[in-house]
Formats: C-alpha cells, structure tokens, sequence
C-alpha cells in the first residue's frame, strides 16, 4: 500500500485522483501526455441506453475562469460500451468507472443490466446532467425521485454503485441522505452548475438550449461548500470535484471529506493536471510525514 | 514551457508570432494559452502558419480575450501551447488551388510552401479574399504560382471549380458553405478546413463535433480538415 | 428621459446601474474615482435593526475570478441610518436604497417601521444574507418564510418594496412567485452563494463561520441563469446582478429580462467600473439606435 | 494605465518595482492588479516604499499568484495601480524608530528618508530583522542614524522602548503584537502598520476591519497606521 492507496467502495484505486466523467472520452485521449494507467480512475462519458448524438449548435464556451458546456450526452450507448468501450478503458490499467446517465427510469435500469456484461469496477449514476431535455437532471433534484432511481439500480447492478449529485438539486443533503438510504454505495459530487450566457452581438442565448452547465475552477469554493456539507450528513464515501487544479485544490476537497476526487475541465486547460496533482499529493504526504493521505481526510 | 521568439504584428489586427521548438504539418493546429493564470482558462485553437527549424509560427487576429493577450506577448517569453492537434491536409498528387478568408489564410501558407518545396512543377494558386486591407499576401507570392486577392464580396464566386485541381479552403462559415456549394456543382475536390469552440483539443470532451455524412465528427481530432463532400452544415 | 432612464418600482433612476449593498459603503467611498451622483442608483450596506460589529477572523478572501466574503453585517444600526446614513446617500444625487437585513420576523418589522422616517427611495429586503448565524439567508431558503416576511414589511413600510433574494434557496423561482404574491413591488437577485475555502497549510477553513459568500465575475453565469428563470416567473420589475463587470455583461442581464442591474464584486477590483458601464450602455443605445435601453429588455 | 519604470530581485523573493506618475505619503499604500484578465480579480495591498519625482516604487516579496505576477512585469508594461489609500505615518517632532520585520521594512524606508530629509538633526534609528538573509539594509544605512540589523528571533527583544522616542513598526503580527506589549511596559509611543486582506481599499466593503478600543476601525481606510495603545490583537 502506498501513500495515497485509496479504497472506494470496496474498489482500490493507486491514489485518489480521477478523472471526471464526459472531460476524458474513453481514457485514451490524453495518452499523448501521460500514462492513463497513473490515475487513480477514469470515468468515462456519461452512457444512455441507446446512445445519443448530443446536442446541436454551440457546445462549449469559456466564462470567467470556467467554462460552460452542453455536450447532451453525446455517446455511442451502452452496448457498444460492453463490446468495446469498457475494453479500451480497461486497458488503461487504472480503475475503470462507468458514467451512466438515462432518459426514463426503465432507461437506467435496462443499462444497468446490460452493463453487468461489461468489465468495470464502478458503476456511477448521473442523476444530475443538467443538458439533456429529459431525466437527466430532473432525477436528482429532490430525494424522491433520487431514491427511487437508486433503488432500481441498485437491486439489478453488480457492481459498487456511486450516485452523482447535482448541485442544482432543492437541497443536496436531501438528496445525498436519501441516495444512501437508497443503498449506493458512493456518492460524488458535483455534476455542472445551470448557467446561463447571452451572445449581445447575435441577441441570442449561446447555447440551443439556453441553459448549460459551468465547470471549472470558477465553481470550486461552491462545490467545496457542497462537498463538505454531503461529507457531514452521509457515512458513505463522496468523491469531491468541481474545479480542482492544483494539487492542493485537491487537498482541500479531502480535508473537506471527500474519499478521492475527480478532476474535469482542467485537463482541458493543461493537460498535464492530473499527473500534477498526483505527484504533488505524494510529496505532500512525504513532507507532512502521512502515511496515508487519508489521515488528513476530513478533519475540517 | 515553449518561448517565444517573436511576436509581431502584420496589421493592426493580425499578428505572426513564433514559438519555439513546435513541429506539426500543414493543417494541424496547438491550443495557446497566453497566461499563467485562470483566465483566460482554455487553449485557444491556431493553426500553424508556418513550420521551419523546429519552430512554428502562428497567424492569428486578435478577435477577444485570449487572442489580445497573447498579442502583447513578446521574444521571450514563455507560453503553453499543447498540439500539434488534428489531422492535417490531406497530401493529393494533382494541382492544388488554396481558398483562404481573412485569417483563414493562415494554414494554407504552410501548405503552399511545403508542397512547392516538394513538387516545384505542380500548380499553386491562391485566391484570397479580405473584408479589407488585405495581409500577408507577399508571403503567398513567394510561393504560389498564381495569386488572386479580392477585397470585399465573396472570395468564392471568383473560383474556377475546374475538376482537374484540389481545391483547399479556410474562412468564414458562409464562405466555406458557398465554396461547398460551388465545388459540388462543378464536379471538383475541395478540403474545408473547419472552426468549431473547443476545450480540450485531443478528442476527449466532444466540445467541437459536426455533424458529417457519417455522423458526429471531432473537428479537434477527426479534423478540423475535412472532404467537403462530407461536411453537414447545419 | 434619455436613453437610459429607467423606472424601477416607480422610481425614476437616472440609468438602470446600481452599486449593490455592501459594496459600496453608503455611497461616497469612491467619490476620488466618480461622482456618485451619476449612478443611477446606490443600495447602502445591509442594515440590522440594532446594528451589529460583524464577524471576526479573515472577512475576504479571493477565488479564482471571484471573491468570498463574510463581512457578517457589520453596521451601524437603523437609527444612526435614519439619522445619518440616508442624508449622507441622499446627498449623492443617485436614486437611494436602503437595504435591510435582520434577525427575526419581529427585526425585520420594526426596523422597516423605524425606516419610515428615512429619506431613501427603495426599501430592499435582504432575505438572502448567507454570513449572519440567525435570520438572513433563512428567511430567503423558501416559499413560505420569505413570504411571511415580505407581507410583514410590505405592511409597515411606506416606500417601494424591492426584495433580494438568495442562489442557495431550494427553488428560486417558487420563492420568486411567493414575494411577488406576497407584495413585493420588485424583485432582486443575486446574493451570494455559499461557498467555502480551506488553508490547507493551516489545515482550517478560512472564515470563521466555515462557508461565506462567493461573488464577482465567476458566478456570472449562474447568476444571469436565475434572473431569467425569475424573470419569466414574475411580472414584478427584476433587478439583476451577479459578477457584472462591463457594459455587455450588464446587456446580457438586461436582454435576460432584467430592468436594472447592480454591481458590487467588480468595484473593488477597478473602482472605475459603473461609470464604464454606464458608458458603454449610452454608446450601445446610440449605435443600436434604441431611444430606451428598455427596448433590448427581455428580448431572450 | 500606469507604467512601469523598472522592476527588479532585490532576492530572489523580493523585488522593487517603480511605476510613473504615482504619488503618497510614507505608510500609504496602492492596490496593484498586475492583470487585464479577471484572476486574480483583487488588486493587492502595497505600501509605498519610496516617492521620488512623482514616481513611487514599492518593495514587495512573492507570497503568491498576485505578487508572482508582478515580479514578472518588466520597464515599458503597464500596470493597474489605485491609490494613494490609507491614512499614513502620523509625523512626530521627536526622535523616531522604525521596527521592520521581513517584507515590514518596505514602508520604513520612506519615513525615514522623508523625515531625515525634514529634519536632519533628528535621530533615526532603524531595528531590521530577518528570517534569513536581509535585504535593503544599505538603503536604510544611508538615511537613518543608526542600523541594527537582526537574523533569525524577535527583533523586538533588541529595541529599548525609551519614552522619548516614537517608534513605528511593521512586520508579520506575532511581531507586532510583541512590540505593543514590550511598549506599554516601557510607556513607549508605538505606531503600528497594520495588514489585512482587502477587497476594496477605499472603506466600502468592511472586509479589512480590525478591532480597537474604539470599535472596529477599517485598516484601508482609519489605517493602515494605528497607535499600538488603539489596537485589540484578537
Ligand atoms: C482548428 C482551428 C484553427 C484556427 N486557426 C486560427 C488561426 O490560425 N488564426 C486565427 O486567428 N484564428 C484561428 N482560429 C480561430 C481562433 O481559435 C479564435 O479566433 C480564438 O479562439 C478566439 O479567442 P479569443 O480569446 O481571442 O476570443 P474570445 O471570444 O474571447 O474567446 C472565447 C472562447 O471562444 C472560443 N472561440 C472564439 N471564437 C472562436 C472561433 N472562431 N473558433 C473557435 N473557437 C472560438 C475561444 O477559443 C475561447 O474558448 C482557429 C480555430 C480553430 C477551431
Ligand atoms: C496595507 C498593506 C500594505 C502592504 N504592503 C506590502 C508591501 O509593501 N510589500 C509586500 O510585499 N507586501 C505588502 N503587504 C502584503 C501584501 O498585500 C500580500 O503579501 C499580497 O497581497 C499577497 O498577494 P499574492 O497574490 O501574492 O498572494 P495570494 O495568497 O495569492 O493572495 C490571495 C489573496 O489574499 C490576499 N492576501 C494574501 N496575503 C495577504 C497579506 N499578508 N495581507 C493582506 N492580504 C493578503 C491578497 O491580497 C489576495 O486578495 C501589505 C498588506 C497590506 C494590507
Ligand atoms: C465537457 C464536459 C462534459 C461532461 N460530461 C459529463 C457526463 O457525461 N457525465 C457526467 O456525469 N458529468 C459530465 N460532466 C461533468 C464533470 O464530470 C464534472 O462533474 C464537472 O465538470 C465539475 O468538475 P470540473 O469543474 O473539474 O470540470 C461534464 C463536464 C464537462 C466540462
Ligand atoms: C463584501 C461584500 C459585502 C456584501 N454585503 C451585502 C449586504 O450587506 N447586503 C446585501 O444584500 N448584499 C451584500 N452583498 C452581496 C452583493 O450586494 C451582491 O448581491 C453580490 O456580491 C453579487 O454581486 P457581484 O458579483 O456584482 O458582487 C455583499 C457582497 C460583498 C462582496
Ligand atoms: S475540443 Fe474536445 S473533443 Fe474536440
Ligand atoms: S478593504 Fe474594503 S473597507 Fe477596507
């Protein structure tokens, strides 16, 4: 075991650092900068039953050191997924999460079954992607709703089941109490926040869908603030994100609770943040003689 | 991190700026990040102009943020520049004839120079068309065999989409659309070299798709240089 | 009436820029910079009933293209407002605002009564205060509470009754509709959003209180998100703010729906800010051709 | 936009750096953003650290993303800088000494120099300490009567607090606190400059307030400069 061995619902993974959902592809994308088999994890883009061609129009946009994106969920479905999609993520070496996102709830329990052919190691629930017109986020808004789709899930999934959180929910301790009640296994958090960005020269929205989600560091001291507040109400492990950078963003997330964390559009920024972070958590630990960097978990 | 070595301006909107120690062929293209700080956040897409030594030179307008950040760069200077991104222009065998818009101009000079230096017997033409003062067109007399400027109007209604030649273009949405347009009727080759926002460049965040014959494209990564003939405008 | 006179609940400002609470003392901290008077108008800092010394411990901090704050509500109380503090925002020559903050149901009252022999033009309620440890932002979190509040002091106060409400409520537009039902005849948003830092040397949180309120140029998007929900909620005039730092931010409130806009964050960072704005709206007005900025005003 | 005349390590942490057209008084300060982008967003507090032909320069060390930026500004680039604000050193007719610690000294030297220029036959004595290695001593020996230099400990443990001598301090608050406390023993006159993180500079916002035996004071506005008797360290 080394210094940031981290266990996440029963799953090891060589540290806690992985990347986030929909900002990695399939884990290969990045090879050109590092080896994507040093990351703690990869989540892969969100899946739906049937795949999806995403949205029209303008999809990312940069805002005040973030950006906004409303991608829609673009991806091949889950079914390729099994046949090839979990393979190439597999290969990376680093543990393998599958990003599930669904339209109805029949949606999410369909995938889910099919997904227990696939090779993964966690299954993460997005209940939160605020860019597609239907579901999606609507399931994570309130707790109801949250429970009822985790327990479906639940009950078909083989795998270690993390639920993720959107920040947009009527009130996300609700909505976490009620997840773990559910029986997931995890939680992460957070997905997008709604944002919104007008074009004044065209008078339009910038995006089809007038509302997307922002990311980024911009976001960071709110999704801390969530993640914090999530690590108070539930005993099961949270894995924090939302603008983390550096690696002390990331030491700030853990000491805030968070098991591990994931790290998004800041790939896009420089994409050799992840190793970064990485190597500094490690001489963090050296320095501050951890021998684990979950000592310093939580005590904030 | 990559150090500049000169960054200048050819008009009072355009500016060349080379970096050192980058390489990439004609029709790639880096994102630039002129700070240190965060914001601007991304990478902002430009292609490379030009490629000589190991060092790439890049033409970009100064259109917002990052673009006039990275104008008040200077020689020595340090800057984050991640590629070389995309596919690149496809080599062909015929005469080539380049279609540039404004800024658009800025990868088809590498192309030219580079296909010059190695058929000197094939055919460059390039037809270059400018809302207004025109730039950079000397370089272009340098090595194509035929420059056509136009300054005002629409660069494309100039073109003889003979069948013979392969014809490259990069510039403004409509004129790409209308070059489309005209080449399908006249029977003739055309790459179009595609602009779409970006985030991350290398194929992971599908920021920068569009819509193709064949589906989604990347235009990060399965582009930004595509068959025309493919190409969906919306 | 020129071109960028506006009424806000029946209050002729002089342009639709406010300097928001909080941010702008009562009204003559920057006069080295700019003539306060040609704003169009000034909302003073948030006052308590009995006045309050504020929080210990660092008060602002900065984040990434924003800033956090827990000043607390430090102020000098609604008498020594009604004495001083309202002729000292009057003298200015803006449209004056007074906004007001409180602890309970019974705070918020009397002090609005108290208020009632103040010379201001718009009373705004502050329900929406995320750095007080009683009242504030509570009154602000849902329907029903800011409700009750609002009839309260819609009920006592003799002036134009502007309400502010907070980005962490459950559902913001369900608070929206209950102000607007319960009487208020203007609504403003944003404040802050609750966020958190951690000085990982330290291993502590930077503010005492634990969380404090992001502002400034990163939360624009989600602010401009809210005032659009909101504005397509209600028919009350809505005053729009959140990271506003140039003219075209402010055009992306006002084509929102937005009928003023107030900056706060941005002042700190170029104190020269609102007269900019103010500027490059005339500009935008004449090169537009518009007799009335209100003529792009919802047009999204 | 102001410019700036030079820029330049004094250490490899600290720098000086002039700017044109700036003006104040010894124990002012000016919020320098060495940014057009929006991170960092807040200018940050720099005192005064000497005032010359109407231009001022400010010492500064590199504690983080504001300050690393600036020390990366060169002779020619311009800089955002608002100011003078804060009250000031009180003048005294007395003999004065100035106990700086680390960057503390930076608002010393132009008291120094400016009531030495004043009044050449009053006494001036500088108490400098340092972690590590000094800096600016020779600028001090070259206004002040006397110079005690001090590396590693309290500086303040070295300063006689007589009562006819009005003493200035600055430095980190552990220091500052001790100072207060070695003062009011002696009944020594001590003036204190005080820090605190800043938004707005000009007493708008209250995010700089310190307590005081009179209620809360802003630093930026009431201060930065209180007699050590009015301030509560809490
Ligand atoms: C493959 C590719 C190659 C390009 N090559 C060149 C070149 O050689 N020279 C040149 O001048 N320009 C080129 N562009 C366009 C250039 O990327 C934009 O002008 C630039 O990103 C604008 O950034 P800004 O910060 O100045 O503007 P801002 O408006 O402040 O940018 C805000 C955001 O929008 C994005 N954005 C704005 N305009 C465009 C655009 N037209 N295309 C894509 N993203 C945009 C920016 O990247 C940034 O993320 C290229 C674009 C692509 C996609
Ligand atoms: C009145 C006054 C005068 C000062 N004079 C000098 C001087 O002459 N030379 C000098 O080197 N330093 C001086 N300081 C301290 C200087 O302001 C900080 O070192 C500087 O703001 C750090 O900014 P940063 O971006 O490098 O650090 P970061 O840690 O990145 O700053 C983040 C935020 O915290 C604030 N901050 C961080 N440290 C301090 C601090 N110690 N005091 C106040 N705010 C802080 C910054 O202003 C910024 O808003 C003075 C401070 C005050 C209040
Ligand atoms: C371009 C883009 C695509 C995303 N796609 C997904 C997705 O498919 N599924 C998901 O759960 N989250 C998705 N997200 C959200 C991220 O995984 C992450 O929750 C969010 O961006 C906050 O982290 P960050 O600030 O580090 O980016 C996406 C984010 C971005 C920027
Ligand atoms: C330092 C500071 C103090 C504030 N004090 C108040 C206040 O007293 N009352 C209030 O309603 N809002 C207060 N606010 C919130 C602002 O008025 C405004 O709603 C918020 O900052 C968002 O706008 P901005 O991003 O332009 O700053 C304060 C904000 C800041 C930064
Ligand atoms: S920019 Fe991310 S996929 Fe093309
Ligand atoms: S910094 Fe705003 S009151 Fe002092």
């Amino acid at each position: 075991m080394s210094r940031l061995t981290t266990i996440l619902a029963g799953v090891e993974l060589k540290n806690p650092v992985i990347a986030a959902s929909g900002t990695f592809g399939f884990g290969k994308e990045f090879e050109g900068y590092f080896d994507p088999g040093i990351l703690g994890g990869i989540s892969g883009k969100g899946l739906t039953l049937n795949g999806s061609k995403g949205n029209k129009g303008i999809r990312v946009c940069e805002t005040p050191a973030g950006m906004m994106n409303s991608i829609g969920l673009e991806n091949p479905g889950v079914e390729h997924f099994v046949k090839e999609g979990c393979k190439i993520m597999r290969s990376t070496g680093a543990a393998v999460i599958c990003n599930l996102g669904g339209h109805s709830l029949e949606d999410y329990v369909k995938a889910a079954e099919l997904l227990n052919e696939a090779d993964i190691d966690i299954l993460e629930l997005n209940i939160s992607c605020p860019n597609v017109k239907e579901g999606g986020m609507a399931f994570g808004m309130c707790g109801a709703t949250a429970s009822d789709v985790v327990k479906r899930v639940k009950a078909v999934t083989r795998f270690p089941l993390m639920v993720k959180l959107s920040p947009n929910a009527n009130d996300i301790i609700e909505v976490a109490r009620a997840v773990e009640d559910a029986g997931a296994d995890a939680i992460s958090l957070i997905n997008t926040l709604l944002g919104m960005k007008i074009d004044v020269v065209r008078r339009k929205p910038i995006f089809n869908n007038i509302y997307a989600g922002v990311s980024g560091p911009a976001v960071m001291p709110i999704a801390l603030r969530m993640v914090h507040q999530v690590c108070k109400a539930v005993k099961i492990p949270v894995v924090g994100m939302g603008g983390i950078s550096s690696y002390t963003d990331a030491l700030e997330f853990i000491m805030a609770g968070a098991v591990a964390v994931q790290v998004g559009t800041a790939n896009f920024a420089n994409p050799y943040t992840m190793p970064r972070i990485i190597e500094g958590l490690e001489k963090y630990c050296i320095q501050n003689s951890l021998e684990n960097i979950s000592e310093i978990r939580g005590i904030i | 991190m990559p150090v500049i070595l000169q960054n200048s301006h050819v008009s009072p909107e355009v500016c060349l700026m080379t970096i050192k120690g980058l390489t990439g062929k004609a029709g790639q293209f880096y994102m630039l990040r002129p700070t240190k700080v965060l914001d601007p956040l991304l990478g902002r897409p430009i292609s490379i102009h030009d490629c000589v030594d190991g060092n790439c030179s890049f033409l970009y307008r100064i259109a917002g943020k990052g673009t006039s950040l990275m104008s008040e760069l200077r020689a020595g200077d340090t800057i984050e520049a991640y590629g070389p991104y995309g596919n690149g222009f496809e080599p062909v065998d015929s005469d080539i004839r380049l279609i540039g818009g404004g800024i658009g101009i800025a990868p088809l000079y590498f192309l030219a120079r580079t296909q010059k230096a190695l058929y000197p017997n094939r055919v460059i033409e390039a037809y270059l068309g400018f809302v207004e003062k025109p730039f950079m067109v000397q370089y272009f007399r340098a090595v194509a065999d035929f420059v056509y400027v136009r300054v005002g109007g629409y660069i494309t209604s100039d073109v003889p989409f003979e069948e013979n030649v392969v014809n490259y273009a990069c510039g403004p949405v409509p004129m790409m659309k209308a070059a489309k347009e005209e080449a399908e009727k006249k029977g003739s080759t055309l790459y179009l070299s595609l602009e779409a926002h970006m985030a991350c460049g290398v194929g992971a965040c599908l920021g920068c798709t569009c819509p193709t014959v064949s589906g989604n494209k990347r235009v990060c990564k399965d582009g930004p240089v595509f068959l025309a003939s493919e190409v969906c405008f919306e």
